[in-house]
């Protein structure tokens, strides 16, 4: 009379958090080539990062979520997805963006403040950040659909950070991903914090990966800070989902090691304590220390790394600094592909106002 | 029939004139766009299967398939977000909400997404997708199945609100709305869903957007409205006429962007005008239009602008939704007092 | 490396579908008073159901839907819920509104198109028939919170269709009942359509149950058509949130006997075979049969029972249609407490238009 | 401190009088109303530990501890239908939506059930709630926190919508829509979240909802504005003054339901009316506010009665929001205007 119905998550873990094996690898390891361009890439956007701080703080650019922590992340999805797969991002997934072909310029100028940051002359069809959490899902599902409609091998990947997962959006997509069998891997970015919610008070269930049960879906965990077991998980993923075998939903655990963005300070919150503790388990550093351990990696390489970022980053830096402000019209003119006639009016006193305040003849 | 020959017959009746109501006029369109543009697909809640609760999309899954014709779980949010992501693939989702008492979930998407995907990215991505929602009171219908929030949307940049009042400019402005590159908002007036028939010429051959259109002309005050409202707006003009009033009625039709000119034209003639609309009248759409008119056209009045609307409170239940709505006396008693000024 | 996390939500049949123990019953099916309670509303229910789609099709009633199928799921909870908990309801709640002390002349009021059939004389608290889908579930763990924070030992008992389960509002309530250990039981009726959409598309998931899951909370699926594990489920389910042991989902598995509502023809998507199918399985005639077996009912108790409910129904059906709409200035006078003053000149033209057009000195 | 003998150094502190930012006062507020009504309860992302992004709730979580300061989980829908489901207990929730453009998945929740539920049933329960979020522009925030979408909130029946431009104000007005028994959306003008300090006295004093707060007395034209907008409409008065044009300064405060008959005093005596809002122009509440004009005052306007307003567009990011927002001179262009006519 009484029946049990069964259901699991799995976690995986292939580095400890010095980068030692802590058994055999998968076979993504075996690329020394990848693994290597994977922590370039993790050392260029903290590089990044760094300076991107650095600018806000003196006025040079807006508000910015910092990325570090997330790193390693992001360059797993940015390495794993197929050019023709179309990225869903959340707003902490720089490290994805420039993989996927977003220059550092374009990522400077959104956060500075100007829509051109997401007109992105790669990747097209990628979808621009959305900050209202956990919307993307949606977006996701629908992109996810299309290919299936048009019966194309492709797929999507979508992030969502943790305290993203409680909201509608994400749980209604997984839903739907699970009902329509779509081409989707959801990759929760789960660092433990949403501002100062803790994960805690987010969810009561021990995992967030579990809540791919009740849509149906696989949902695997994985230490969001080894390289090797995102890689593996996202590769997983995505197999299955260009295999026509259905969505996915991977939980990669790791920790918010900045404040949640340059608006706020998290010691407010937090103890000084659980980031050091965190620190210890930083995935760059882990991958830096596999890498020297294996031998394919030395202090002079590192340093040569960092002047190279430092440099890329400059460059990336002057010319977004070099750029005009976008005309006050273009408010106007992206509204809709022709200006509706009830706009006209408003679009000649906007340009009128620019040209009268900015004492010049054209402009707009 | 199979899918091929059901094209071929389909091709040679294109042009039929058909007598159709207006949800049959909604059916017909949608039918034409898919066959003419494989990117069309329709999705929403009871809308393959089951046609849709009020059969607009009848016959669509049998036609086209239910690759294109989608019955999706229970979420309103989810179908105006799924929309989006299917539009910026470049297909043309139209995506219905059972009713517009429904479609609040859907708002975040509406507001932050729809409506901004092309501004946001410049132009990369753009969002060609139609919300359908029926509208509107006076069915009998339970709690939250009579709204008109029609001004919600109109409010928001980005958006067009398109309502059609007949069955052609059902089937012309449905056409036009799933062509068009931007969002659409399009809010079918249930009430007149199957009020008459009208002769539709299956060509499509779509209306124009953006644009009002002139029911009828006169000289002493222009009667403005859309929607099931214009059902009572006419009859009340002929009411009038028989007084000796001569009015000219125009349906809005799209309510965002509004055709101002239209409107203004209108009134630098008849130098009144009165405005109805089923939704209550604090921030109703008629208070944009009053606003523009009283403004732009401010030595052309005659009169005050009168609003001939519901009530600034909730739709009651079905017994007293009569006492609520707009009554052809209404719009006569307003204009009276207008003329009479 | 890779480790498991495992998780299960049981399911639970006492009765076979001809109403025959398939081994011991629960405790509950001791108390023999409490089971003939049971059956008798179940057949007043199912009595008045008829008689309303009857009043619908002869235009005395709107739109309407129907119980049938569900009657042992309302009864349960019904009978389950202490006075002093709040059920928070759906639309097809009918059986236990009415053991929660609404009156059958209210509830057809409320059908009625009357905004006076949520006004209920009785169970103040119990909040009114919530028609938005799943809107209702957010209400509830609010309900839950506001017995938390003042301490109270009260649980609410909110219910929601296999439909609603796809909506953001459960899965969001789920999430924070986990979450914040509230005391709430979710009672997803599953009646495996949605008006035309079948459970399969609602969700890729085995059950609804599992959802629970993901909320960290403990899933249960009982037949909904076996009274007794229905009631042992709830009552469970009720004690632990009694005992501040938190929340629990409840999925009850049934079938929609008629069709969506008097405005839906069920016909035109769905399988006689199948409906036929699903009455073998009725939970009305199981616990008929089931007391027949165990020797306490018989024909003329039938009789006599039926007699009486046809006599109650028509009573309170005599009621509710002698009873005067009320005026129209009623919309204006709930909408808040006090009439604002920008709301008198349009209450006064209500009531003048009202007295004009009904003839009367007064009236509103 | 432990909470009674904080109680006690509070009474003390009663009515002491404050030099506050608006921000401020908006705490101090929250702290009296929880601190004498133990119904009061606050919740919302961020606002127990953290004390809220803006910091509008800081402290409230240590001296009320937990159960009545609550973190959510991330979830709007949830915040404002929880907030519903604790109000129909008696308690007086009071949600943070961390800023106005996160409102919209809220919205099936304020519309369809906070708005309704006394009407619903008739008055058996009701929904004394406060929904609390930080709108409008020019903080150089990214997209979706420069948010003015309060006519969406005007239009729907059953909902109060209030908006402070000033630190008394903040603290009178949040005391009375906590202290009114229907639900109130409340509107905090985060660019002046901290532009000026004013003298507040803490001692629990509400004032009036439902009614224009007029700043400032002047016969040649009514300025209409709420929220941040004062700021730069009291600027334009003080230049016009200048210019011997003499202005009637009036904070409209609650926008729904609106007080026309102070508006309609002040228009029957200037004869002319220009509307400041932040908010898009097409279907803002400034139309609704110049249709009701238009219509009742239609004798007394010498002038069309103009709307300074923001653009029909998205809200651009920050380093074009300047563009976007109505400035001093636009104010003072208007009014030259209508003084001209
Ligand atoms: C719908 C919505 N509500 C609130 C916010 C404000 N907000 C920005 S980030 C954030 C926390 C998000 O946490 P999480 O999803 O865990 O992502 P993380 O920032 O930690 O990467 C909040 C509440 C928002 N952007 N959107
Ligand atoms: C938000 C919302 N969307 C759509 C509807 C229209 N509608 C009414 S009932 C229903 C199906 C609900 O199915 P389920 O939750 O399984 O409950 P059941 O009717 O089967 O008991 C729909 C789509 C609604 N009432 N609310
Ligand atoms: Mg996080
Ligand atoms: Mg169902």
């Amino acid at each position: 009379m009484k029946e049990l119905h069964e259901f699991h998550v799995d976690s995986t873990r292939y580095l400890d958090d010095h980068g030692k094996p802590l058994g055999d690898l998968p076979t993504q390891a075996r690329d020394l080539h990848r693994t290597l361009a994977a922590y370039r890439h993790m050392v260029l956007i903290r590089t990044f990062d760094s300076k991107t701080i650095a600018l806000q703080r003196t006025g040079k650019c807006g508000t910015y979520p910092s990325v570090l922590g997330h790193e390693v992340i992001g360059t797993a999805v940015g390495q794993s997805m197929a050019k023709t797969d179309v990225l869903v991002p959340y707003y902490r997934d720089q490290a994805a963006h420039i993989l996927r072909g977003v220059s550092l310029k374009e990522m400077l100028l959104y956060w500075g403040g100007d829509e051109r940051g997401s007109s992105w002359e790669n990747c097209r069809e990628d979808l621009p950040i959305a900050v209202p959490i956990a919307t993307q899902c949606c977006h996701a599902v629908g992109v996810a659909s299309a290919f299936r409609i048009r019966g194309e091998d492709r797929a999507v990947v979508c992030c969502v950070g943790d305290g993203g997962t409680s909201k509608g959006d994400f749980l209604e997509s997984i839903n739907l991903a699970g009902a329509w069998h779509l081409p989707v891997v959801f990759v929760v970015i789960n660092n433990q914090w949403a501002i100062s919610t803790p994960r805690s008070i987010q969810c009561g269930a021990e995992t967030i990966a579990q809540k791919a049960i009740g849509a149906g879906l696989p949902g695997h965990i994985v230490d969001g800070n080894d390289y090797f077991s995102v890689t593996e998980a996202i590769e997983y993923a995505l197999e299955r989902a260009h295999g026509g075998k259905g969505a996915s939903v991977i939980e990669a655990v790791t920790y918010r090691l900045g404040d949640h963005t340059t608006a706020d300070d998290a010691t407010r919150y937090r103890d000084a304590e659980e980031l050091k503790k965190a620190w210890e388990k930083d995935g760059v550093k882990r991958l830096q220390n596999y890498l020297h351990d294996s031998g394919h990696w030395d202090a002079d390489q590192e340093k040569q790394l960092q002047a190279d970022c430092r440099e890329t980053v400059e460059t990336a830096v002057e010319e977004y600094l070099a750029m005009e402000p976008e005309p006050p019209t273009a408010m106007m003119d992206y509204l809709f592909e022709t200006l509706p006639a009830a706009l006209h009016d408003q679009r000649d006193r906007l340009a009128d106002k620019h040209r009268a305040r900015s004492g010049q003849g054209g402009g707009a | 029939m199979n899918a091929s020959a059901q094209k071929a017959v389909d091709k040679q009746k294109a042009g039929e004139v058909k007598e159709v109501t207006l949800v049959e006029a909604v059916n017909m369109a949608l039918a034409w766009e898919m066959e003419h543009d494989e990117h069309v697909v329709v999705l929403g809640e009871d809308i393959a299967t089951n046609g849709g609760v009020f059969r607009a999309t009848v016959g669509l899954k049998e036609r086209f398939g239910f690759k294109r014709v989608m019955d999706t779980p229970l979420a309103e949010n989810l179908i105006a977000g799924t929309a989006i992501g299917m539009a910026t693939q470049g297909l043309r989702p139209v995506a219905e909400f059972q009713f517009m008492g429904f479609i609040y979930a859907g708002m975040e998407q509406i507001v932050s997404h729809a409506a901004r995907m092309r501004n946001r990215t410049r132009g990369r991505l753009h969002c060609p997708l139609v919300y359908r929602a029926p509208f509107g009171g006076g069915i009998h219908a339970p709690e939250h199945h009579s709204e008109s929030t029609e001004a919600l949307f109109a409010h928001v940049p980005g958006l067009r609100v398109v309502i059609p009042s007949s069955p052609q400019r059902a089937y012309g402005l449905l056409l036009a709305a799933i062509r068009n590159p931007d969002p659409v908002v399009f809010l079918e007036p249930k009430r007149i869903y199957r009020a008459v028939t009208q002769s539709v010429a299956d060509n499509g051959e779509a209306l124009p957007l953006d644009t009002c259109y002139t029911l009828r002309e006169g000289d002493d005050v222009t009667l403005i409205s859309w929607g099931a409202s214009i059902l009572e707006t006419l009859q009340a003009a002929d009411k009038l006429a028989e007084q000796g009033i001569s009015t000219e009625v125009i349906d809005v039709a799209t309510i965002s962007p509004l055709d101002r000119e239209t409107l203004l034209c209108s009134v630098a003639k008849t130098g009144r005008a009165v405005i109805v609309h089923e939704a209550c009248r604090n921030g109703g759409v008629g208070a944009e239009i009053a606003a523009s008119i009283a403004e732009a056209a401010f030595l052309d009045l005659q009169a005050p602008i009168v609003r001939v609307t519901g009530y600034d409170t909730i739709m009651p239940y079905y017994r007293n939704e009569q006492a609520y709505l707009p009554h052809v006396e209404d719009i006569v008693e307003a204009v009276e007092q207008v003329i009479a000024l």
